[in-house]
């Protein structure tokens, strides 16, 4: 049975990785909007880099659950989002064996940066804790 | 090609956006690591924290907040096009919006970041 | 008014590599680039060669890259472009002579689209009956010429020769929207593909250089939107 | 290289894409030939609309519109063919809207029409609407929707290859039957033959031996003048359609759609000058008339500030009609003149235009080589290179387009019809040997020749001056002279390009040719006519002549020169009467 869009027209099954790529760089664009920003405001315009020592982090900017969370929140859209664009550009860009070289290597790294940040986000104890 | 041909404010607003997305991508790498040295190594960090507070390195910030906020707001432009077609029509109109925005925001924003640096 | 006209020049049996020659013509302000291509090929060198027939941006045939954008000869003048007029073949697809480029890729791309009407319910015995309002849906993708300029203006179709390009997406918008059209789903799924809407990334460049004014971005994102399901 | 077929396609305007579906569509092994695009074809570039008495909005029948279609053409109309016409349009514009065709709609969603010079109610009352329309850019809606049925039923495209030749089995002026067409392949300046049983020309007008015409630069009568070379006539030459509204000095076309819309012609003075020469029909009288009435006009020192040209004015028909249903033509104005249609009228002047000879046929689109319609076995001719003749000595607005849809699709037909009768022919023997040589001279001659630009130059030149809205034995006989004497030039025209690939210079000095041909034919057959008919305006006579004249010509080529011979035209059912508006 056709499936039927807003627009009236019947549409197709699925439209495969690269709809739901298209799909998320949208959805994590908005959530980033609102994470991201959020983010750097706090850490820019609500307090000084010059105050922003390691003590300072888990004493005050991660003593809760819900700050970690949403960080750690803003890590994985962050990382999706931006890998999936350098995805794009890479495939723009490079063909062939060397395309498959960056991609791997991107991955690759994308993997270790989210193991760092999710390690820390979860390893290092709350204050109260 | 992408340098002989004379685009107007789409290609730019794009270029823009791509330039931006792969400086906050390279950032976020950075930043990544180090908030993982906060967790390793407090005193590493506290080092690097020191970079981050210097004026060269306020000046790096004031540019990535920058890149962060021009690529946001495209994004938002995109997205508004994705979702309401018929405001392609407008799409420069956004454009220039965009730069309202980000010229009447990013310029206090940046004053605040840098104030320190300038002895205010 | 004389005017500094640079032609990227090709002679496939004898050039390495194009290259640019200038050439000194007198003309008209009113004068199109086209004109001033005749001109070249009757008092200068008749052996420049470049694709025409209508003369007046009808039959899409000399799209070209003009100081810098994708353009039609025949539709711009000289006084909208100023005493140095640079004239290239079209970016993005193999150049066979002079200002001539390859279209048998171009005009495959537009056939994988499905680009006819397709129903199969019996025809009544007058017209289909449909609504003006039905009508002005696809109306500005009507006017498609398949010039070229739109697709070679891509720098995401430069990138990626794979992309199906803004003008086969147009085409096939003008069916997508047609009430009396049953073949949507089809070419949405051929749309769907990798090489298909999602390479758009909304440079705007397609709009600038249409010659016939079609809001190109937008029937895509039409498309898009119709594939997500969300609105067209 | 050889491609056997069993039918082939020169031409891929209207006419000739229809026929190719016609011939896919039953299942004929078929190749299209085309020296353009197909969609570059200049049916493209009709901007008006297409006729068929519909009656979507009024009271409208088919004998009406045949009716119109004689009296327009000066009763020089072959009645069973316009019979034919006027009867088909409706089928094949329902057909064209089941193919997909965007016609603009009625509000109950029925196809939209608009009033179209010459185009009557109830035998000449008044305006009708009656020409069906999609925006104004019908022509290029039909060329588009045509070629898309035929990518969808498969059809076979040969892109930019030029036919230079036609082949024969035998003489064609003695019985022979067509064989196929010897193309040109730009890409690499290849000759190819192409062997098949039927043959159909659909290579469209020949506006470009006039200095300011609408029609395309391709515009050169291939067809026509093959035919010719190869001992086929050619019919009513004399009369070539100048359309009153052409851009001043370029000729780009402002179609009649806006005046069927409702735009009007004014002199210097402000005056809408149509009321003295059609006070009933006005600026919507047929073509010939106009054009006539505006010469009238600028020699008469109302032209635009005593200039050759006239105003054609659209400002109150207000933005909406004007963006809605003339948006191309606005579009022409701006750009090409510079001017804002509305808020300024657009200078216009008469333009060279359609061709209403060509390559006689009978009703099923077959080529016939003498007054008794002998017809040449395996060849047929359909859109404005034919002449079958449904404009007579003028055409109707609209009527051309109706013409390729009405003709191509019965050429299509019948050539399914034929094909399945015959063998294929055989080989012919150095078949392409008479053009390779023909080319190779152009090509190898010294460089010191006059070049293709200066010959067509005087031609259109001459043309323009002298064989244009009105005409006389003076002026006649002088482009007489002039063309022979380019004919002579034209044997020593030397080209630049030596090349193989894309050699549009060598290409264009062939079509030089047929120009040249077909000019001395025009010429020819002008002079010879000495009445006043439709297109053909002769000063020393400016009476129509139905004793004398109500005849076809046939042109035959000779040793220096055309051969006229002239037919009877098939009068069934209108008797002429004289012509008024
Ligand atoms: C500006 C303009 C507006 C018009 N408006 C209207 C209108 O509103 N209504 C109307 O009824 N009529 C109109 N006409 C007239 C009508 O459009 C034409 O008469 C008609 O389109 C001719 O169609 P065709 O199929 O015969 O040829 P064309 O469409 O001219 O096609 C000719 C084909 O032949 C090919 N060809 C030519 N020579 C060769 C060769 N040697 N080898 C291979 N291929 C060759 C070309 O590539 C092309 O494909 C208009 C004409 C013009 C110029
Ligand atoms: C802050 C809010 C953000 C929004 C609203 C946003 C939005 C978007 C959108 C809509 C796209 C798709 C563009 C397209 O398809 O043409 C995109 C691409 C991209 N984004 Fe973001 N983004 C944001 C943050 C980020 C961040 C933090 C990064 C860094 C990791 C990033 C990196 C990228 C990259 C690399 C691309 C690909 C660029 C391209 O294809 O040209 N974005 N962004
Ligand atoms: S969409 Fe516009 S630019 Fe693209 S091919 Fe069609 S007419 Fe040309
Ligand atoms: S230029 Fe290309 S990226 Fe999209 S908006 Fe046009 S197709
Ligand atoms: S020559 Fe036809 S579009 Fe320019």
């Amino acid at each position: 049975m056709a499936l039927y869009s807003r627009s009236g027209r019947p549409r197709p099954q699925s439209g495969g990785f690269e709809l739901a790529a298209w799909y998320f760089m949208r959805l994590s664009g908005v959530a980033l909007f609102v994470l991201a920003l959020t983010h750097f405001s706090l850490q820019h315009f609500l307090s000084d880099p010059k105050d922003q020592t390691a003590n300072w982090i888990f004493t005050e900017a991660w003593n809760s659950v819900f700050r970690r969370g949403l960080d750690w929140l803003m890590l994985v859209f962050v990382l999706l989002h931006g890998f999936l664009g350098m995805r794009t550009v890479t495939m723009d860009y490079l063909k062939g064996g060397k395309r498959t070289l960056v991609l791997s290597v991107l991955y690759l790294v994308g993997a270790a940066v989210f193991a760092m940040g999710t390690i820390v986000v979860f390893t290092v104890k709350l204050p109260g804790a | 090609m992408l340098f002989r041909y004379r685009g107007s404010e789409g290609m730019v607003a794009w270029a823009f956006h791509r330039i931006s997305g792969i400086a906050i991508f390279a950032f976020v790498l950075l930043h990544v690591f180090d908030i993982f040295l906060a967790g390793a190594s407090p005193n590493a960090y506290d080092d690097l924290l020191k970079f981050y507070a210097s004026t060269l390195g306020r000046m790096m910030e004031v540019l990535i907040g920058a890149a962060l906020f021009y690529h946001a707001l495209n994004g938002i432009r995109i997205l508004l096009m994705d979702f309401w077609p018929r405001l392609t029509v407008y799409h420069k109109q956004i454009w220039y919006a965009n730069w309202v925005i980000f010229i009447g925001v990013g310029l206090p924003g940046a004053f605040i970041i840098m104030r320190p640096a300038l002895g205010l | 008014m004389d005017v500094n006209l640079r032609i990227l020049r090709y002679n496939p049996e004898g050039d390495a590599a194009p290259h640019w020659e200038t050439y000194q013509v007198a003309v008209d302000p009113m004068d199109r680039v086209l004109d001033l291509l005749i001109k070249v090929k009757a008092e200068q060198d008749g052996s420049l060669s470049f694709r025409r027939s209508c003369g007046h941006g009808i039959c899409g045939s000399d799209a070209m890259l003009i100081n810098g954008r994708n353009r039609l000869a025949c539709r711009i003048r000289v006084d909208q472009l100023g005493k140095k007029i640079s004239v290239a073949p079209l970016p993005g697809l193999p150049v066979v002579k002079d200002l001539i480029v390859e279209m048998s890729g171009f005009f495959g791309k537009y056939r994988t689209v499905k680009p006819y009407l397709i129903n199969d319910q019996p025809e009544p015995e007058r017209e289909r009956r449909q609504s003006p309002g039905d009508r002005a849906r696809f109306d500005d993708t009507t006017k498609c010429i398949l010039c070229a300029a739109c697709t070679s203006s891509c720098p995401s179709f430069w990138a990626r020769p794979e992309y199906v390009g803004p003008a086969a997406i147009v085409q096939a918008h003008r069916f997508i929207f047609d009430s009396r059209d049953e073949g949507a789903a089809e070419r949405l799924e051929i749309l769907a593909d990798e090489n298909g809407v999602w390479r758009c990334r909304t440079i705007f460049n397609c709009v600038d250089a249409c010659p016939r004014g079609i809001n190109i971005t937008r029937a895509i994102l039409e498309v898009s939107s119709a594939i997500v399901g969300r609105r067209g | 290289m050889d491609h056997p077929f069993d039918a082939i396609v020169v031409g891929a305007g209207g006419a000739g894409l229809w026929a190719a579906l016609e011939l896919a569509r039953e299942g004929v092994n078929t190749a299209v030939l085309t020296k353009l695009y197909p969609t570059r074809s200049h049916t493209g570039t009709a901007q008006g609309g297409v006729c068929a008495a519909l009656g979507n909005l009024e009271e409208d029948h088919w004998e009406w519109h045949m009716f119109d279609t004689v009296k327009g053409g000066d009763y020089l109309v072959d009645q069973d063919a316009a019979e034919i016409l006027a009867r088909e349009a409706i089928e094949t514009v329902i057909e064209l809207e089941h193919m997909g065709l965007p016609f603009n709609r009625t509000p109950d969603g029925k196809i939209d029409q608009r009033r179209f010079g010459g185009h009557t109610s109830n035998y000449g009352e008044g305006p009708v609407r009656r020409a069906c329309f999609a925006a104004d850019r019908t022509g290029h809606m039909i060329l588009q929707t045509l070629y898309q049925q035929c990518i969808k039923h498969g059809v076979k495209f040969f892109d930019e290859f030029q036919v230079v030749d036609l082949l024969f089995e035998g003489d064609p002026a003695k019985g022979g039957r067509a064989a196929g067409v010897v193309a040109h392949r730009l890409a690499d300046g290849q000759l190819h033959t192409f062997r098949a049983k039927a043959v159909l020309l659909s290579t469209g007008g020949f506006g470009r031996m006039f200095r300011i015409t609408s029609n395309a630069h391709s515009l050169t009568g291939d067809g026509v003048a093959l035919c010719y070379r190869h001992g086929i006539p050619i019919q009513d030459m004399e009369f070539f359609q100048f359309h009153p509204t052409g851009i001043v000095g370029i000729g780009i076309l402002l179609s009649e759609a806006a005046r069927g819309e409702g735009g009007t012609l004014l002199n210097d003075k402000g005056e809408r000058f149509m009321s003295n020469y059609a006070p009933k029909l006005m600026e919507l009288a047929p073509r010939d008339m106009v054009s006539r009435a505006m010469y009238q006009e600028i020699r008469a020192g109302r032209g635009i500030g005593g200039k050759d040209y006239l105003y054609l004015d659209v400002r109150h028909l207000g933005r909406k009609v004007i963006e809605e249903k003339l948006p191309d033509i606005t579009d022409f104005a701006r750009i090409y003149q510079g001017v804002e249609p509305l808020k300024e009228p657009v200078p216009v002047q008469p333009t060279a235009h359609y061709a209403m000879g060509g390559i006689p046929t009978n009703v099923f689109s077959e080529v016939v080589r003498d007054d008794k319609g002998t017809v040449v076995p395996g060849l047929f001719a359909a859109g404005e290179c034919a002449c079958v003749s449904v404009h007579g000595a003028n055409r109707l607005g609209t009527n051309s387009l109706v013409d390729l849809l009405v003709f191509g699709r019965r050429a299509g037909r019948q050539m399914a019809r034929y094909a399945g009768k015959v063998e294929r022919p055989q080989p012919i023997a150095d078949a392409v040997e008479p053009v390779r040589a023909e080319l190779e001279a152009i090509r190898g001659r010294e460089a010191s020749g006059e070049s293709v630009a200066v010959i067509r130059k005087e031609l259109q030149d001459v043309m323009m001056d002298n064989v244009g809205v009105y005409r006389d034995a003076t002026l006649l006989t002088a482009a007489l002279a002039k063309v022979k004497e380019l004919e002579a030039r034209n044997q020593k025209v030397a080209i630049a390009d030596r090349g193989s690939v894309f050699n549009t210079e060598l290409l264009e000095a062939q079509e030089l040719g047929y120009l040249l041909d077909l000019a001395h034919v025009t010429v020819s057959a002008a002079l010879a006519r000495t009445e006043s008919r439709g297109a053909h305006s002769r000063e020393d006579f400016p009476e129509r002549d139905d004793k004398k004249w109500l005849k076809h010509s046939l042109a035959f080529q000779g040793k220096d020169g055309p051969t006229l011979r002239y037919k009877d035209v098939s009068i069934t059912r209108f008797q002429p009467k004289p012509r008024t508006y």
